[in-house]
């Protein structure tokens, strides 16, 4: 048996609605999360992540399946006796305690003494850049300390496994990377689990040493991120995580033909000879330049360019009318002014980094 | 132990010493009212143990015509009560909500202490409360003296004894009743939600009446069920400051036992109070658990 | 030893409860009642634990037919002989066996003379001065009080249970209800600050009269009014029936009649304490009415169930609007 | 905007302080009367006197000497303590329990939950002297003495009732995900209580414990029915006195007691803020 | 004068703390916001974003200065009578109203009759991918679920200008991306003037007519998004948005030499020939391959190479020791194994890509 610090087993919640139906939150979802790994948890608005993490909290009780923490089971464990501290997506800060107070309440609860108490608190605060805040009430604060406020009280007592529910969504980009710096050196120092929301899939796939992509209350794939990434398991994963380009059509061994008659090229192995199938080209794996000249292309009337920093989104279409997307570095200026004279350009792809998706595989 | 089975134990911690309490020591004598009110009244006071419907008979319409008969005189004396304790209510409302508003804005410190302030005149007895506002209101009382003083009238006002000074009366009594409820829920107001109302162009009046006022509907209910609950009872305040020259609904279900020594037709009376309001009660309590499953649990 | 009296509120000097204990070394417990009927209904509850208590005489009657009384036979103590036998009006008790006479008043009408401008005589004269000059008065809250003043001004004997004999009292109460300013036991206080002209009152009102003869009067109306007497009586129930006797008997002695009635100003079945009595109480008249008053005087007697009568007819003079 | 807030500000302190106006100025004249040196009728003013003070507090006084029927002082003084012990007692019962079932209905889900909570209601509804008559028929036919245990438990059965409302008015709506923060940090179900939960609900449970206090210090039918020989409280000892007239010196007592609970109050409020 | 629907002028406001000292959450601000833009407010946690929102709609009394919305002074204006509407940060959704009556609150308060509102409900609900959700209540949803049910609540009315604090942190990427476009459509269809409040760098960059970087209660810099990105006024600017390396020393007439000896290639112009100064060249300007020989290099040693999804960030340090950071496009896959394996890279720039930040304009 595998060394996990947490394990669902067959966890199944439905909430009723005032409609009168039900949605499912989680749809008998097992899981294992290895001791001291970093799980995200990636998925659309509404699948039942925050469920997910209040049932191994203890918040959610569970229609039916267990939930083992470091081996013991805690389906029937009450929460303050589950070694789990979660981060909350509304931060639910106590109101009538100060940010020290708010930060140190596990300690408290735990009867460390006064003194102590009060340098982790100092610590704590220290480490998300709230020094000196210790007297403020959380009402007092912006939106964003209060949420490092949250952080700061549930990674205070050092439990076993941490959970955080979207803990950096209020942060901006420099604060929420050195959060995230905090976040590993708590994974490597002491071992903490983590389960982590996030929205930001950036993050999911720096962070992570595996990711769980749900979705309507299941796990669509768990996998690692380059996993995740590169070789999608079906079609919703594939839009789901990053942007894509998606071809449906037949495999005819090395080539996958659309019913409008784009062929998109592909390196075949074994079950990617005939059938129908999807295949995913990244924006980023399209090239505007006209180099590695032997490579497939697709030709592209270029409807927009979008300035987004490092980088230039091209959204076009083929001469069949299919939307295609591609990222262009913001290096390359002159393809660009180019493109934006021009309207064309010729994208081109490596056959090795086409991903397939086979047809049966979209059974969601 | 299953979360299920933990939570039952909580439950049954916290529901069983108040259950067990009430079995005892109300349910023993709310049968004892319950029985009596279907005996025959007892020569000087007591009961005889006969079943006797008909003290309810006296109040509904059927009567035993050799013994009893049916009067309409109760169902106006309980009509009137309701007229008075419904006044109480909105008057004591009127007289707290805003007080509660302003109190809930102070600092900590200070709010707690003004709690106190406001309770504090009762921790005097309830007669000398109330004889204070004889001595206000009476002929000779403060208001008129200041009033014929200040030649603003030139015979004194008929202050005292009085519907008015029923109300007024009552309102200084059930101030404490009505203020801890709705300053409880005062209290805890989320304004960022009447930011947002009114950033969504609701004006004041707009946002008090569809934010403030649901928001804190749970204390005004409760203030306004214990207020008006003592109020349809309460005969001390029509007695001193309305003369007693009308009957009140305690009024009549003291007479009952006490001078009329008939205790079943008093037991009767309060039974079918009891009952009118428990049907009121309950359906509010129907509604609020139906509407907002939120704001009223 | 212990004794728990249970009496009306302030109807007992505290100097003779303390000069009792001093005597016999006896703890006395005062516990008080507002009402006969209060005090009915509490030991009809079965509260147990009162040694005496002090009904009205027609309670008297009502707790000697729920066997609540204890036989003392105090009668044949020595002192009793100082007991004016005109005093043993309880039906229930005539030769007193079970209780000892305690104190007794008229109820009449206390007056402001400087409002009402005259002294009155009844209650006609009164509720046509009031009227000439629109003043009010008040009655007492009190049901046999007040329908007694209706059938004495009809009149009707005050227990009367005649319905249609109740329905004239009830009548001549509502027609005077305008000029009625309240039904209250407030009245001492209303009628000396003058907000009222006259009131429906004990003759314990004389306190007042006695302090201020100028203004105040006390008068027993020339239709007639009602008297009260209460005894002392010892519960079956009693759980000191040793030491409730003794005071029964200390009770029977003039100097602490006397005592008694220099406080409370109530008229004392006590011939000897009479005289023991401060002047202006002995010479009062009101507080010691002569015979031809006392003659126009009426006791309340036990209705039985023609108490639900009055209980009718009450409710339609409060009701009345 | 600022003149507008301000104005609608100061209109709502100008009504409140109107509002404790209402309540004081009958203090104040309690406060007053309580000087006047009319010994039978406390509702006339005949000149100033501090001596039912003097006598509240056990001196010899003049008054003592001529007027005539004061002795029973003593007797107040001990209604008073009696008063102050019971409703010092029904508080704090009437306030856990009432507490206590305010926090599971809300809490909890349960059968008969909407029954329960009708059922909460029913003390408050009987009238006083009903409920004290069958309370003293259930005392004494279940053998249990009447005294003070019988006065507190009397009172408990309505005061639990009014503690319950207003509580539960506090809690409507009350945000769950505290609780759950707490327990999630490990607080037990009682630490979570002490440290989360009451200091929320405080504003509630101090109201009902204020309104439980004054209503048993008014209670009198009740009371008086559950009574026992040896114990007469404050309100019993006034209406028993009421048909001879107020004993001026209630208000010598009803001024003193307040100038206490005030001067005690103030100080924890001054010792509270020198402390932080 | 400029048309210009929003207008501060000297606004200020600091907060007391407990600590007794006070935050400057405005610092003299000026902006003016012009008809039908789209304004952007970055800046790092704490800064007084909130406040300023809160100052337009009429929940923050300046201490100093004025508002003007529409050309009208609207300082002493109560926020009901301010044409503007907002989506809170913390949503303040009102907890005893259903999602359909949320929603419909600025309709119902303006008198629009039932049957009306209930359509123009049904529209934004929809809009904002909530269809049929109208009967449940606040707390029967999911966080992103009440993000969107604030935003719909904020547009139903149309205002003359929105004001939003966050309003997409909770979602998803693909719902992000479709709620901007949502809004975009309100800004060009209906003219709508917006005041957004983002941490997400790239969505301030596509979103933005224009970006305002806030620091400290003040401006840094109110640009376009492009100029922000490629010229920042200041150090400041050019860490927090986006990635940077910048490098300090001498400007000598194209070259800036860092006291290290490193030397870095730049396009003089007028006021960059001499003086000190600070180059930046942000990551995906440093490109891997030996493309475009003729420009100038940088040789690092490689550190990290971290998976980013659609590229790689590559992290290491130059042989004087100063870090640099760029960006690897993740098609370029031959390269990232070549460099995992020597562990070196020369990575090369276009001297016209270096923007240069004189000192005397950091005087933050
Ligand atoms: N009521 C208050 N009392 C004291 N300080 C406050 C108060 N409200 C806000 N502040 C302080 O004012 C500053 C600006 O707050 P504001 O909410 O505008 O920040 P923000 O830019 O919205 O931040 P975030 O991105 O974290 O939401 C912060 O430092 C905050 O701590
Ligand atoms: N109390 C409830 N009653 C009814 N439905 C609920 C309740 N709580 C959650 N849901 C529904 O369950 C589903 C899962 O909710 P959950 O909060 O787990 O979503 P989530 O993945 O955390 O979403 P988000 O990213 O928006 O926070 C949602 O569709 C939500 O509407
Ligand atoms: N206080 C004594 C009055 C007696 C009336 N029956
Ligand atoms: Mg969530
Ligand atoms: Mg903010």
């Amino acid at each position: 048996m595998r060394d996990s610090i947490v394990r669902l087993e067959g966890a199944a919640k439905t909430f009723p609605t005032p409609e009168g139906q039900s949605v499912t939150a989680l749809d008998a979802i097992d899981l294992d999360v290895d001791r001291n790994e970093f799980l995200t948890l990636l998925g659309p608005s509404g699948c039942g992540k925050t469920t997910l993490l209040q049932a191994i909290s203890g918040f959610v009780e569970l229609d039916a399946g267990r939930i083992l923490i470091d081996g013991e089971d805690m389906t029937t464990r009450p929460p303050y006796r589950r070694p789990v501290n979660t981060v909350f997506q509304n931060y639910a800060l106590f109101p009538h305690m100060t940010v020290g107070e708010n930060t140190g309440y596990a300690l408290e609860v735990a009867g460390v003494a006064k003194a102590e108490r009060m340098k982790q608190v100092a610590a704590a605060l220290d480490m998300v850049g709230l020094t000196g805040m210790e007297g403020r009430r959380p009402r007092q604060l912006s939106g964003g300390q209060q949420q490092r406020v949250a952080l700061a009280r549930a990674i205070i007592a050092r439990p076993k496994l941490l959970l955080l529910d979207e803990p950096l969504s209020a942060l901006d980009k420099n604060l929420r990377q050195a959060m995230q710096i905090e976040l590993k050196t708590l994974q490597s120092e002491l071992g903490i689990s983590f389960i982590f929301v996030t929205h930001d899939q950036q993050e999911a796939l720096t962070m992570s040493d595996r990711v769980a992509v749900l979705s309507g209350g299941r796990i669509q794939q768990l996998d690692t991120p380059r996993n995740i990434y590169d070789r999608p398991n079906n079609s919703f994963v594939a839009t789901f995580v990053g942007a894509s380009n998606l071809f449906e059509g037949q495999m005819d061994n090395g080539w996958l033909l659309t019913s409008d008659g784009t062929a998109i090229r592909y390196v075949p192995s074994v079950g990617n000879v005939s059938g129908k199938a999807k295949a995913l080209i990244r924006p980023e794996q399209l090239f505007i330049s006209g180099e590695g000249r032997d490579h497939p292309f697709l030709d592209v009337e270029v409807e927009q360019l979008v300035f987004v920093g490092s980088s230039f989104e091209l959204f076009g279409h083929t001469a069949e009318g299919r939307k295609v997307t591609a990222e262009i570095p913001a290096g390359r200026r002159s393809f660009v002014g180019e493109v934006e004279q021009t309207r064309k350009a010729r994208l081109s792809y490596d056959p090795a980094a086409v991903h397939l998706i086979r047809c049966d595989a979209d059974g969601i | 132990m299953s979360l299920a089975g933990r939570r039952r134990v909580q439950l049954a911690l916290l529901l069983t010493p108040v259950s067990l309490f009430f079995a005892v020591f109300f349910l023993g004598p709310l049968t004892i009212m319950i029985v009596t009110s279907f005996l025959a009244p007892g020569l000087y006071g007591g009961v005889e143990w006969v079943f006797y419907p008909h003290n309810y008979g006296r109040i509904l319409g059927f009567a035993d015509p050799a013994f009893e008969i049916f009067d309409p005189v109760y169902l106006a004396i309980f009509l009137r009560s309701l007229k008075i304790a419904a006044f109480t209510v909105i008057a004591t409302l009127f007289v707290c909500y805003p007080a509660a508003f302003c109190i809930a804005r102070l600092s900590e410190r200070w709010k707690n202490f003004c709690l106190f302030l406001i309770t504090l005149p009762f921790f005097t007895s309830l007669i000398v409360r109330l004889f204070i506002w004889v001595l206000i209101l009476r002929q000779t009382g403060i208001v008129n003296e200041v009033l014929l003083a200040g030649g603003i009238i030139d015979r004194p006002l008929e202050l005292i004894y009085t519907d008015g000074a029923i109300v007024l009366g009552m309102v200084y009594i059930f101030i404490p009743f009505m203020f801890m409820p709705v300053y409880a829920s005062v209290e805890k107001l989320d304004w960022t939600l009447v930011r947002a109302s009114l950033d969504l162009g609701a004006g004041p009046i707009r946002t008090f009446i569809r934010i403030i006022l649901p928001l804190t509907a749970p204390g005004i209910a409760g203030g306004a069920i214990i207020v008006f609950i003592p109020a349809l009872g309460n005969f001390v305040v029509p007695a001193v400051l309305g003369g007693a020259k009308v009957m009140m609904l305690g009024n009549l279900i003291e007479q009952q036992f006490l001078s009329a020594r008939n205790w079943p037709f008093g037991s009767a009376l309060a039974m079918m109070v009891m009952c009118a309001m428990l049907v009121l009660l309950f359906v509010y309590v129907l509604a609020s658990g139906r509407r907002g499953a939120d704001v009223m649990n | 030893a212990e004794l728990n009296i249970y009496n009306w509120g302030e109807y007992i000097n505290p100097a003779v409860l303390k000069k009792f204990e001093e005597e016999t070394q006896i703890k006395v417990n005062l516990s008080t009642y507002s009402s006969n009927e209060e005090m009915l209904a509490k030991i009809q509850g079965g509260a147990t634990g009162y040694d005496i208590v002090f009904p009205s005489v027609h309670m008297q009657d009502i707790m000697a037919k729920l066997d609540l009384l204890e036989k003392t036979d105090i009668n044949t103590y020595e002192g009793f002989k100082n007991i004016d036998p005109g005093f043993m009006r309880a039906k229930s008790d005539p030769k007193g066996e079970y209780c000892l006479p305690y104190a007794f008043g008229s109820v009449g009408i206390f007056y402001n003379r400087k409002i009402l401008g005259k002294d009155i005589t009844g209650w006609k004269d009164l509720i046509a001065t009031v009227e000439a000059k629109g003043l009010k008065f008040t009655l007492l809250d009190d049901m046999r009080e007040v329908l007694a003043v209706g059938l004495i001004l009809n009149g009707h004997k005050v227990n009367s249970t005649d319905p249609t004999e109740l329905q004239q009292a009830a009548d001549t109460i509502i027609a005077m209800k305008p000029d009625v300013a309240a039904f209250t036991y407030e009245t001492r206080a209303m009628v000396q600050s003058g907000d009222v002209a006259a009131g429906h009152f004990f003759v314990g009102a004389m306190v007042d009269v006695l302090a201020n003869t100028a203004d105040l009067g006390y008068v027993i109306p020339e239709e007639g009014a009602t008297m009260y007497q209460e005894d002392i009586c010892v519960l079956k129930t009693a759980p000191n029936k040793d030491s409730a006797l003794k005071f029964l008997q200390f009770y029977t002695r003039p100097e602490i009649a006397a005592l008694n009635v220099s406080q409370q100003t109530n008229g004392t079945a006590n011939v000897p304490a009479r005289q023991l009595t401060p002047d202006n109480i002995k010479n009062s008249k009101e507080i010691n009415p002569s015979p031809e008053t006392m003659q126009r005087l009426q006791i309340f007697e036990d209705l039985g169930p023609g108490l639900r009568q009055l209980d009718r007819v009450w409710t339609k003079v409060k009701t009345a609007q | 905007m600022k003149i507008a807030r301000f104005l609608f500000r100061g209109s709502l302190f100008a009504y409140t302080g109107l509002f404790f106006a209402f309540i004081y100025i009958p203090l104040v004249l309690i406060a007053v009367y309580s000087f006047n040196s009319n010994p039978v009728n406390m509702m006339t003013w005949t000149g100033f006197t501090t001596e039912w003070y003097a006598q509240v507090l056990g001196f010899k006084t003049t008054i003592s000497e001529n007027a005539l029927y004061i002795e029973s002082t003593d007797q107040l003084v001990q209604a008073v303590w009696n008063s102050l012990i019971i409703a010092g007692s029904t508080t704090v019962i009437a306030t856990v329990l009432g507490t206590a079932v305010a926090i599971a209905l809300y809490r909890f889900a349960f059968f008969g939950k909407r029954f329960y909570r009708t059922v909460m209601f029913m003390p408050m509804l009987m009238p006083d002297i009903v409920l004290g008559i069958a309370l003293l028929i259930f005392f004494v036919n279940s053998g249990i003495k009447l005294g003070l245990t019988t006065i507190i438990i009397g009172q408990c059965t309505f005061l639990i009732s009014y503690v319950f409302i207003v509580v539960s008015a506090r809690l409507a709506g009350m945000d769950r995900t505290l609780e759950n923060a707490s327990a999630d940090l490990g607080a037990n179900e009682w630490v979570t209580f002490r440290k989360v939960v009451f200091p929320q609900l405080l504003p509630g449970i101090v109201g009902g414990a204020l309104l439980a206090f004054i209503i048993s210090m008014d209670d009198l039918v009740i009371t008086y029915f559950i009574a026992g020989v040896d114990v007469t409280t404050l309100p019993m000892f006034i209406f028993a006195m009421l048909r001879r007239g107020i004993k001026p010196e209630i208000n010598a007592i009803a001024v003193m007691m307040l100038s206490f609970s005030f001067v005690v109050a103030s100080l924890g409020l001054y010792l509270r803020s020198r402390q932080k």
